[in-house]
């Protein structure tokens, strides 16, 4: 029942924030909107037909913000369960350097399960903006291990 | 020696069923999950839970290194794997043991012996227990098996030596489709099991599934908790399983149990197992093959004799003896277990994944549930379709009957686009042949117009 | 049947609730308001086309709206369950005739239960409108048996 | 000759737990149900519902003319009171016969000859069943009273001979409280029961609430199915019962049962019923009541025997003769019921009614669960508070207690201002005097702090 709700809730706010955002977006003055997904719709229409492009309300702001802190930022995650090394073996220099560029199919680090040493690749080219995880943990899967900032195409 | 903290590698009804013992026991648990369980009830339940891998089983719940690796970091000292998924595989018994954790069933050596359906049968046919005419072990070419065809004349049945939950065994009724039979068993095989050694058998038709749960410790106890009939399936998938079989006479009854303790013997078993036996028209009984793992139906055995089996399988797997004997084991009334999967019987069975907005158990006199889900949660697509068990116990079959009735139609399960098999078993429980104990395991095949009960269903999940 | 009433009271509340969100989100003094899920709907339109600023409470106008149906009207109930007669006795003229007016405590019928004839009395002043429950019916608590318009005070 | 048509004059949980039994013998079910219950599950169980009145009981449950309509407006040929209520209403009873409708219970007669203690008393202790010092009968005056208390010795209890569910007694220390205790109790007693008759007897310090089960037909049957130990109560409410009751010597449990079927026979008790005894710390058992309907905690005993009470108390008011013979009566393990009610432990147990917006009952193994709620269900302000009953069975009584917690474990409750007895539960599960059963009905006042286990709380709804 309350996943139920939460899931409404998710929807609804999804209908009004595209009402919003539609508003920012569209030139002119709107006189009505109607907005439908699936079974769920909202429709609304302005008084003297007009939708003033108004900044939007703190409560939106907000879980920009929160959705903002990774803007244009990629995690590269463990591929299985072990333990993450920043370099190929004790003392030697690690894989890759914050602020350093990698390109697609670098190596930046290893997870090692069973005594099998798993290379983790970078997906795409950017530069190391953090390397989240520390030398010697152990990783679950899905683990954010570096952070990379893509690179403008 | 017992445990203070177990990893079950499992999910689902089982993963927290066998929780729930561990929390009896007041040994800890150690939850692994792939990313589709991550909201699921039985990874609340544990005291620690591992993020092992993606949806997919290959990669997260069969996929050893991710599950020893888990187990290693969590600090447990053994792995009860459950039913399915790596239960039955004897390497990942082996690299468990290799790392310095206990695997919670038979050792290894006996995993890959009872794994080989040609050999173990061969093995038994010494020790006494009777089998059907059939190859002595594996054949190797198509002309070999129409040799052995010829001998014990059609119709032959050819099942992979290395073959499980009804996949992998095909009926022949003459010498043309038994070389195509061959063909495509010897590849199925080879392709699913990694094993493309066959055997052949008569084939029985529509017998009853009849199956002794036995226990046997490291300190040489072996006894026997009764007989399970099996007999309502749906190519080859158990959907009600009762104990104990019906109509059985008490000197088979008595011989089956026997059996099952001299087997187990002969094999060096240890931990909790079953016995497979077929029983003919007859009332001839065969030895089919052993399950080294608990089954989805054990709870009708533990409301029969009120053992534990869970129990009973992590003390054999700590050293310990066993915590009851063979006259302690009293077999009292009927129980009756009714599988609920999310599928859609009007759609062939099509599973029918999705979020349960209602979800409302039975309750009140002689009956147990056992699921991995509540309202709310979801039933991923990922896995087989298993919702819940409804397991009730009455002293009569007829009461069982009625009651096993009473509690389906109290179960609410609501969702959209979820469908359950209650309906379908709730019209099992009423037909008279079932209530009449007269089925077979064509019963349910021939009701539901499928006229080929040993037609394999590569869309469906090997059964447990 | 309990779910479902949780169910409604959910819904409706999260209608409402949205509404209220969307007033306060949505940019510009709104004409009227269209909300829907699945089969639950709310539509608002404001007087003068201007929203308020705080959020309406949508749900009790719905539910005014159902009852108003019998605005105006009171219903005389069962007060207990038994059977119902018009008359006091088989034969005789009944109690009340639909149009006639009743005083408040007048006896518009008896409820019998267990031999025991229970007189039932209108609580109020007014004009019968309908005699809804038929003579010599078996009722339960609280079933409408007669329908009055109270008399303007 | 057997029903086809049962009206349920109860609500909540027993309600439903009836009529499962009902529908699990084929018998049509007719609820009826105040304005505050229209919702209730035991509601939309049933065949068929009749709403007889408002909230209050007293015009609903408690209102025969209400309940006698609709179990005739429905056609139903017999009554089941359940607990509580009409349930021990010997009036209600003739009632019902005066319609031709059957009364689940015993006749009237036997009805008041129970209902009245100080003459039950008397008669049982005729027929040899040990009793308390105390006095023949009523006494009529304070005077006879104190002459009563001098023959026996201080401290003394004084009782409602109406009275029940441990309202109208209190105990008195010296010959000046008596006085007051006296014209207390009178005054309470006709209040309360309509009856102001008390009757003495010497006090027994903390004893332990032992009773006994049994059944008796019309044709002559009588048999008991085991003791019941009832001592964890919190003024005289019972929170968890067992079954057997621990540290019993088999000598007394079977002198036990010897007395139920005794009194039973002497008083011509048909149906099922409880014989309730103290057992003091010298391990002395005297006689307390004989309780004539089902009651709360008659689960503990279905899980022991196999036996379901109900479907009994059904046959037996049909004219069949018992399903079972004494022998067959086999007790096995140990059974715990705990009490989950909807109430505040931490403010003095106040009632907490309010909107379940979250219920999931724990489930697996030798677990039962006995409620009339789920899922956003409200539990009304108008009844007692008893929320669901968790019951537990394993073989030993130490398994059945770390079941019993660690199902209340899994059982999630929630919802606005709702709260519960199951940490409280737990806490008593855990502790030390309970686990090796060395407490008395005085345990959990002294644990709650509340030093006066006699003392009467007309807040709380009497217990059944």
């Amino acid at each position: 029942m309350t996943e139920h709700t939460d899931e409404r809730h998710t929807v609804l706010r999804l209908l009004r924030e595209e009402a919003g955002n539609i508003v920012k977006t569209v030139p002119g003055p709107l006189a009505s909107l109607s907005l439908r997904v699936g079974e769920w719709a909202l429709d609304i229409s302005w008084a003297h037909g007009t939708a003033p492009a108004a900044p939007l309300p703190p409560v939106m702001a907000t879980e920009e913000e929160t959705e903002a802190d990774d803007t244009g930022l990629h995690e590269i995650t463990a591929p299985l369960v072990g333990t993450f090394y920043v370099a190929p073996e004790p003392g030697a220099p690690p894989y890759i350097q914050v602020g350093e560029h990698v390109r697609a199919g670098q190596t930046v680090g290893i997870v090692e399960a069973m005594k099998l040493m798993n290379p983790v690749k970078s997906d795409l080219a950017g530069e190391v903006v953090e390397v989240v995880t520390g030398d010697a943990t152990p990783v679950e899967y899905g683990q954010a291990l570096v952070r990379i900032r893509a690179e403008e195409p | 020696m017992s445990f203070s903290k177990i990893l079950i590698a499992n999910r689902g009804e089982i993963a927290l069923r066998i929780a729930r013992t561990c929390r009896e026991l007041g040994i800890e648990t150690v939850a692994v999950y792939s990313t589709a369980d991550r909201d699921a009830r039985f990874v609340a339940y544990a005291d620690e839970a591992v993020h092992i891998g993606p949806a997919p089983a290959k990669r997260s719940y069969r996929y050893p290194p991710a599950i020893i690796e888990a187990a290693l970091r969590a600090g447990a000292e053994a792995i009860h794997p459950g039913y399915g998924f790596l239960s039955e595989d004897a390497d990942f018994a082996r690299i468990c043991t290799d790392h310095g954790l206990v695997f919670i069933g038979p050792s290894p050596e006996v995993m890959e012996c009872v794994g080989d359906k040609a050999r173990v049968r061969a093995l038994l046919a010494a020790a006494g227990l009777p089998i059907l005419p059939g190859s002595d072990g594996p054949v190797a070419t198509p002309a070999e098996a129409e040799e052995v065809a010829e001998r014990i004349g059609y119709p032959v049945i050819v099942k992979a030596a290395a073959g499980g939950g009804g996949r992998g065994i095909e009926p022949a009724g003459d010498r043309a489709e038994l070389r195509e039979v061959y063909r495509r068993t010897t590849a199925l095989a080879r392709q699913v099991f990694g094993n493309g050694e066959v055997y052949l058998e008569r084939l029985v038709q529509a017998p009853r599934h009849v199956e002794v749960q036995f226990l046997a410790d490291t300190h040489g106890t072996v006894l026997h908790l009764g007989d399970r009939d099996c007999s309502l399936q749906r190519r080859n998938q158990k959907l009600v399983e009762e104990a104990p079989s019906p109509l059985l006479p008490d000197r088979v009854r008595e011989r089956l149990g026997e059996y099952a303790v001299v087997g187990a013997r002969r094999v060096g078993y240890t931990g909790a197992g079953t016995m497979e036996f077929l029983l003919d028209a007859a009332g001839e009984i065969t030895f089919m093959e052993i399950n080294a793992r608990i089954q989805v139906e054990h709870p009708v055995t533990e409301l029969l004799t009120g053992v534990d089996l869970v129990r009973e399988q992590i003390r054999v797997a700590a050293g310990e003896p066993l915590g009851i004997t063979q006259d302690q084991v009293a077999l009292t009334g009927t129980a009756i277990e009714c599988r609920v999967n999310a599928e859609d019987p009007s759609a062939g069975f099509r599973p029918t994944p999705g979020r349960l907005t209602s979800y409302h158990p039975p309750g009140g006199p002689g009956v147990r549930v056992d699921s991995g889900f509540g309202q709310g949660d979801v039933i991923p697509p990922d896995y087989d379709s298993l919702l819940a068990k409804v397991i009730v116990w009455a002293p009569t079959r007829e009461q069982a009957i009625v009651r096993a009735d009473r509690a389906l139609a109290e179960f609410a399960v609501e969702g959209p686009g979820v469908a359950t098999t209650i309906p379908l078993l709730r019209r099992l429980l009423a037909q008279p042949d079932f209530v009449a104990a007269r089925h077979s395991t064509a019963f349910v095949d021939a009701l539901t117009n499928e006229f080929n009960p040993m037609e394999k269903t590569s869309e469906r999940p090997a059964d447990h």
